[in-house]
């Protein structure tokens, strides 16, 4: 049987590594779509088959278990939202060394990491038209942006410094309200043996382990 | 990240969306050539439209129309069993409508171009008007016809957009090359993208590059 | 009761142009229709082909007892089997020269294809593409396709433009003797007044849009085939007594012993004179006694070894009881004795 | 949310884009019609190639090509000082690639039917090459001309994917309608999908539909 | 030294045909190009006019010393300044019929746009586009484009195809007075005689791509206007006596009294005879000196008033010291006597 993922952008690398692990460890397989928690909760909602929902908040696995499209939900990490830059940055000159430059960040219409950065931004009171805010759809494209160069700064989930390489991170701690990412087992696949496998495995220790060693807080 | 379900993805989706749109396009275009009727530029305007809507009005739609809750999707699911949105089904749909433009406007073309007075021949020699349009028309538009094929094959091969909104990107079942290439540029898997993007570009060219060295014509001279 | 068309049209082209005409031709041997550039001969043609049928109008053709159209209905283009030559050689540029003569020949039962190809002298092109034909290449593909396909009427839109003359003469004849042995009727129309003189049996006048009438048809005498030579044949006008005028003119023409022969006799080619006038450049001298003077009523009539023949009002023919007529160049044309009657 | 901004970048992008790739195309075709090199098929499968290709193809490259830590982007960044990726310069340098092959090849196909004869035929009148190209090939191929004038316009204005990767979607900057949509669907805001779609379906559909009640031309009959 | 063509080329089209020819041709009056069909004329004009330049061979063309092409570099087409009437009209489908005749008058001093537009008579026709136009229309829309472009030299293949014989004996007369009175030489292919004789002042012969020859010049007498009558003009032959044969002709042709005309005779309509035929259908019987008989040497020559007469070798004259010619029809030419002379 297989069990068909939806994930958002920043769970990406996680995600594939719980795969692995499930699989190795099941008779079942993982497929893996992602994309921005948004546009993953637009698509289940117009009937994308996916079994299981990654999301990179709390709000939207809730829509989904208030309009019955979810049978379950549950919390399986807490976010922790980056700045990274080429030069080092001080945290108290922030706004000095935005001026005028680029500043990469997801859509925080449909990525909670976005929105976490618009807070992040109020927070060190930073005013946008000071700079450059470059919006895309999701995490992925804010590393990619970052890596082809093509912005200064960039607002990316902790998970995914390891894709960058040489780059200096500024930790926004406390910055930003939690980011409660909250996984939904759809309702169309409780039948799915594989989907209920999973869903326990996400709960497990082992997952527990692989979710935290790629840098995201426990809940509780 | 292995890259041959994408492209086996990709060709199935082309070969099957080129196979329909040319069956379907070849009695509309000619019908579009021939007719007299009044409907002729509604119908004509409304071949044509998917070419000028952007790919995310045409998914916006389809998505709409073919998802569980409308009755054409509901119609759908019940009678196959299979939601129509984010499925190879419902791609094959898409780019159908994605894509019809370019199998009707190439033959519509050729089909212009083939002279009344040739056709006026073959009828006083006895040939009925299928059996002038088998046997004059379709081999005077040849080349129409090959550009059709390309250019919808092509168009199929590139859709992204719509694909994006109607299929999203579930590996396997409706990622095709141009997702797996944005796929691959968003988690940076730049090998990959390469990978993907340079052997598209190469074996692009090549099949290009023959079609137009076998596909040597007169043209006109000037100078 | 012979076989006839009959037609009665109104179609407008344009805002100048209107195609007014009604008329019934028999459908038998040749019908020239002549009539100034621009009067109307091509959309006739077309017309009656079932072509052009998007131009409103009144249309009634009939032929040969069938309604092509009318009240009774429509018989399409297809169905009408006619070898129609156009003005321009309208060939199939993706059909090599074989291609084209054989597209009407494959959908029917065959004829003679080879044999029209022979007389074409098309057997050289008949692997090659169309491109690059001469005109008058592209001209004889365009009459041997319409030959081969079998047709039952022969519409023949000026159809030996760009022929050299030593061909045209070699293939009116043979035209002639298509029309007359497989009894297929044809409408010709032509600005050459030889091409008439040899193959019209009738000249129907056309005049901005209208049937303006029929003209005198071509001065003929008949003549049959006393014997082969090596490049043609020699032929006796009927009549004609053994040594006397008329008993021995060689044709270049191909043709058996006994068979009948047109000579056509073309006007600017023929000489009335009230004296013999002896030896000269004329192929011959034949005895004319005018049976009826031009004047009011018509033009003249003669008898010519006892054929009666009508001359063209443009010709002056002397006023006297007995003539000469010299004859300096005929236009033959073989004619199959209808065995039938 | 206004969708003024997006309606107007769009038609701004595709107007700069349709207007400078007819001023490229129309020399550049003449020459791929008339031209007997050898590199003829060489350039033509060049040209062609971005039809081929799927947006997200083009879009890597240019993303690449034109970053500011790219030579030719660096260089841009040095004489402008501006970067070229996420700027309007950029995104019309991405739809002049992406469109070229839809204003190259209408003008082709209409160039190679005007017939040679024709050709000579001005010239014997004294017509020197290029005045015999605007008398004479220019007002025979304006079908031609109108339909590359129309396909760039239009694919412009569809285009999505390469804009998503090179141009992001900065309200006002890069933010066009298709992307707009995209956006809009994402984020489940049906109204303005809504209203974006049905503006721009209706607006298409009447633009086809004067465009083909205008373009009655004879055609073929053939019963 | 006269204005001459000078021409030498070797070009291959296709696998069967390749056109080798070499020739001379004076740059004054017309040349007729003769030939069977497929025999290389249409090639030949092409090749002299600098198109079809793609395909490889050897070409040296120097029009009235300067050179065309050849190792001194080549004049391109629209340098040369000819006035090409193709095999096919051609016309430019996106202009009206003005349109089209004036697209080479724009192009250098206008000449006479009027004058040609109603030689042709295509006055109705001007404001209308191509589409529709009749065959015989369209073919005198190119004709009129080509001479409205001023041209130097006139090429023309088969220009009088689809035109009927009323408007052909009206503009060949035009032509020639356009030939003359312009001094534009020209050359002319056609298959029709009566054209040759009417225009041609000497005629070359292709076969099979070669040039084979020069053929005996069509048969002609000088004459001059003596008086305009309604329709047409009087003619007296040159060396004519005052009432005697060839002192009076009448000619349907526009010319002014004195003016020199050109006394086409077809070799079909003239009847040499050792009688004099008495009154009769000829317009004119004109005694006839044989100054060389047909023989050996070539053909006969003739003494007729006065003027010397080739006879081509077609022709049976009969073996007399002195004969009557009977004229049945002719073909009038105006002459622009050269004045420079
Ligand atoms: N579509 C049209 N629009 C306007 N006029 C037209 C159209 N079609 C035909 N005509 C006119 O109708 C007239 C008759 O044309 P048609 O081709 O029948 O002449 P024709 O007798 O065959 O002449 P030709 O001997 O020159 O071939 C011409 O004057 C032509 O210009
Ligand atoms: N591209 C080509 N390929 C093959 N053969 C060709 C090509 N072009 C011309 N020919 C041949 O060259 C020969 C001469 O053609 P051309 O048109 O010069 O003849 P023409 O003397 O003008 O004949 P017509 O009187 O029939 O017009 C023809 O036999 C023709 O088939
Ligand atoms: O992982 Mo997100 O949904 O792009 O913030
Ligand atoms: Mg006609
Ligand atoms: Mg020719």
């Amino acid at each position: 049987e297989e069990v068909l993922l939806a994930v958002a952008s920043n769970f990406l690398t996680a995600a594939e590594n719980l795969a692995e692990v499930f699989e190795a460890t099941s008779d079942h397989s993982v497929v893996v779509a992602h994309g921005s928690t948004g546009a993953l909760y637009a698509q289940i909602v117009s009937g994308a088959p996916y079994d299981v929902f990654l999301s990179a908040d709390a709000e939207r696995p809730r829509l989904l278990a208030a309009s019955g499209l979810a049978a379950d939900v549950r919390t399986y990490a807490l976010g922790r939202l980056v700045l990274v830059s080429k030069a080092a940055l001080d945290p108290g000159a922030v706004a000095e060394a935005f001026a005028g430059r680029r500043v990469a960040l997801a859509d925080p219409l449909v990525a909670p990491y976005g929105a976490a950065a618009i807070s992040a931004m109020e927070s060190l009171r930073l005013d946008t038209a000071t700079f450059q805010p470059l919006l895309v759809t999701n995490v992925g494209q804010v590393a990619t942006l970052f890596v082809t160069g093509n912005t200064d700064f960039a607002f990316l989930a902790e998970a995914q410094l390891p894709l960058l390489g040489a780059a200096e991170v500024t930790a926004l701690d406390g910055r930003y309200p939690a980011i409660r990412q909250d996984a939904a087992l759809l309702a169309r696949s409780q039948a799915n043996p594989a989907a209920a496998a999973f869903w326990a495995f996400l709960s497990s220790e082992a997952a527990a382990e692989i979710i935290a060693a790629k840098g995201y807080d426990l809940a509780e | 990240m292995t890259v041959w379900p994408a492209i086996w993805l990709t060709l199935k989706l082309a070969f099957v969306t080129t196979a329909i749109l040319l069956a379907v396009a070849l009695p509309l275009a000619w019908w579009l050539t021939t007719t007299r009727s009044k409907l002729r530029p509604v119908v004509e305007a409304i071949t044509t439209l998917p070419l000028v809507l952007p790919p995310t009005v045409l998914g916006f739609y389809l998505l709409i129309l073919m998802s569980p809750t409308a009755p054409f999707g509901a119609l759908w699911l019940r009678v196959t069993g299979d939601t129509l949105t984010f499925s190879f089904t419902g791609l094959v749909i898409a780019s159908l409508v994605y894509s019809l433009p370019f199998a009707v406007q190439p033959l519509q073309t050729a089909f212009a171009s083939v002279p009344q007075p040739t056709m006026d021949a073959a009828r006083t020699l006895g040939a009925t008007p299928r059996d002038a349009f088998l046997t004059v028309a379709l081999p005077l538009a040849r080349r129409g016809f090959l550009t059709a094929g390309v250019l919808t094959f092509a168009h199929t091969v590139g859709e992204f957009g719509v694909v994006l909104m109607v299929g999203g990107n579930i590996p396997g079942r409706t990622r095709v090359i141009s997702i797996e290439i944005f796929t691959a540029v968003e988690t940076l898997d730049y090998a990959t993208a390469h990978v993907l993007s340079l052997g598209l570009l190469a074996f692009s060219f090549c099949v290009l590059l023959l079609v137009y060295v076998f596909n040597r014509r007169g043209g006109v001279r000037v100078a | 009761m012979p076989d006839r068309l009959h037609f009665r049209l109104k179609l407008r082209r344009g805002p100048l142009f209107t195609l007014e005409a009604q008329e019934s031709l028999p459908m038998q041997g040749v019908t020239a229709i002549v009539g100034p550039s621009g009067s109307g001969k091509t959309s006739l043609l077309r017309a009656l082909a079932g072509l052009d049928m998007g131009v409103a109008g009144e249309r009634r053709i009939t032929f040969c007892n069938k309604e092509w159209d009318g009240p009774g209905g429509h018989v399409p283009a297809h169905e009408r089997r006619i070898g129609f030559v156009f003005q321009d050689p309208h060939l199939f540029p993706h059909l090599s020269v074989a291609g084209n003569i054989g597209y009407g020949a494959k959908r029917c039962e065959v004829t003679s294809f080879d044999a029209i190809v022979e007389a074409l002298e098309l057997g050289p092109l008949l692997d090659r593409g169309i491109d690059g034909l001469s005109g008058g290449e592209a001209r004889r593909v365009a009459l041997a396709r319409a030959l081969a396909s079998n047709p039952a009427v022969l519409f023949l839109d000026e159809p030996m433009t760009g022929l050299d003359s030593q061909r045209k003469s070699e293939f009116l004849p043979y035209i002639a003797r298509a029309v007359s042995q497989a009894r297929v009727p044809a409408l010709y129309v032509s600005h050459s007044s030889d091409e008439v003189v040899t193959l019209a049996d009738r000249v129907l006048e056309l005049g901005q849009g209208h049937v303006t009438g029929w003209r005198t048809p071509p001065m003929r005498l008949t003549a049959h085939v006393v014997a082969e030579t090596g490049p043609g044949v020699e032929v006796r006008l009927d009549g004609a007594e053994d040594d006397g005028p008329g008993a021995s003119i060689a044709l270049p023409l191909r043709a058996l012993p006994g068979e009948a022969v047109g000579i056509g006799l073309p006007v600017e080619s023929v000489h009335f004179s009230v004296h013999h006038p002896g030896a000269g450049s004329a192929i011959m001298v034949l005895p004319v006694t005018v049976t009826r003077p031009a004047g009011a009523e018509g033009q003249a009539v003669l008898d010519v070894l006892g054929q009666s023949v009508r001359v063209p009002g443009v010709m002056r023919v002397p006023s006297a009881r007995t003539l000469w007529m010299s004859v300096l160049r005929v236009l033959p044309r073989p004619m199959v004795v209808d065995s039938t009657k």
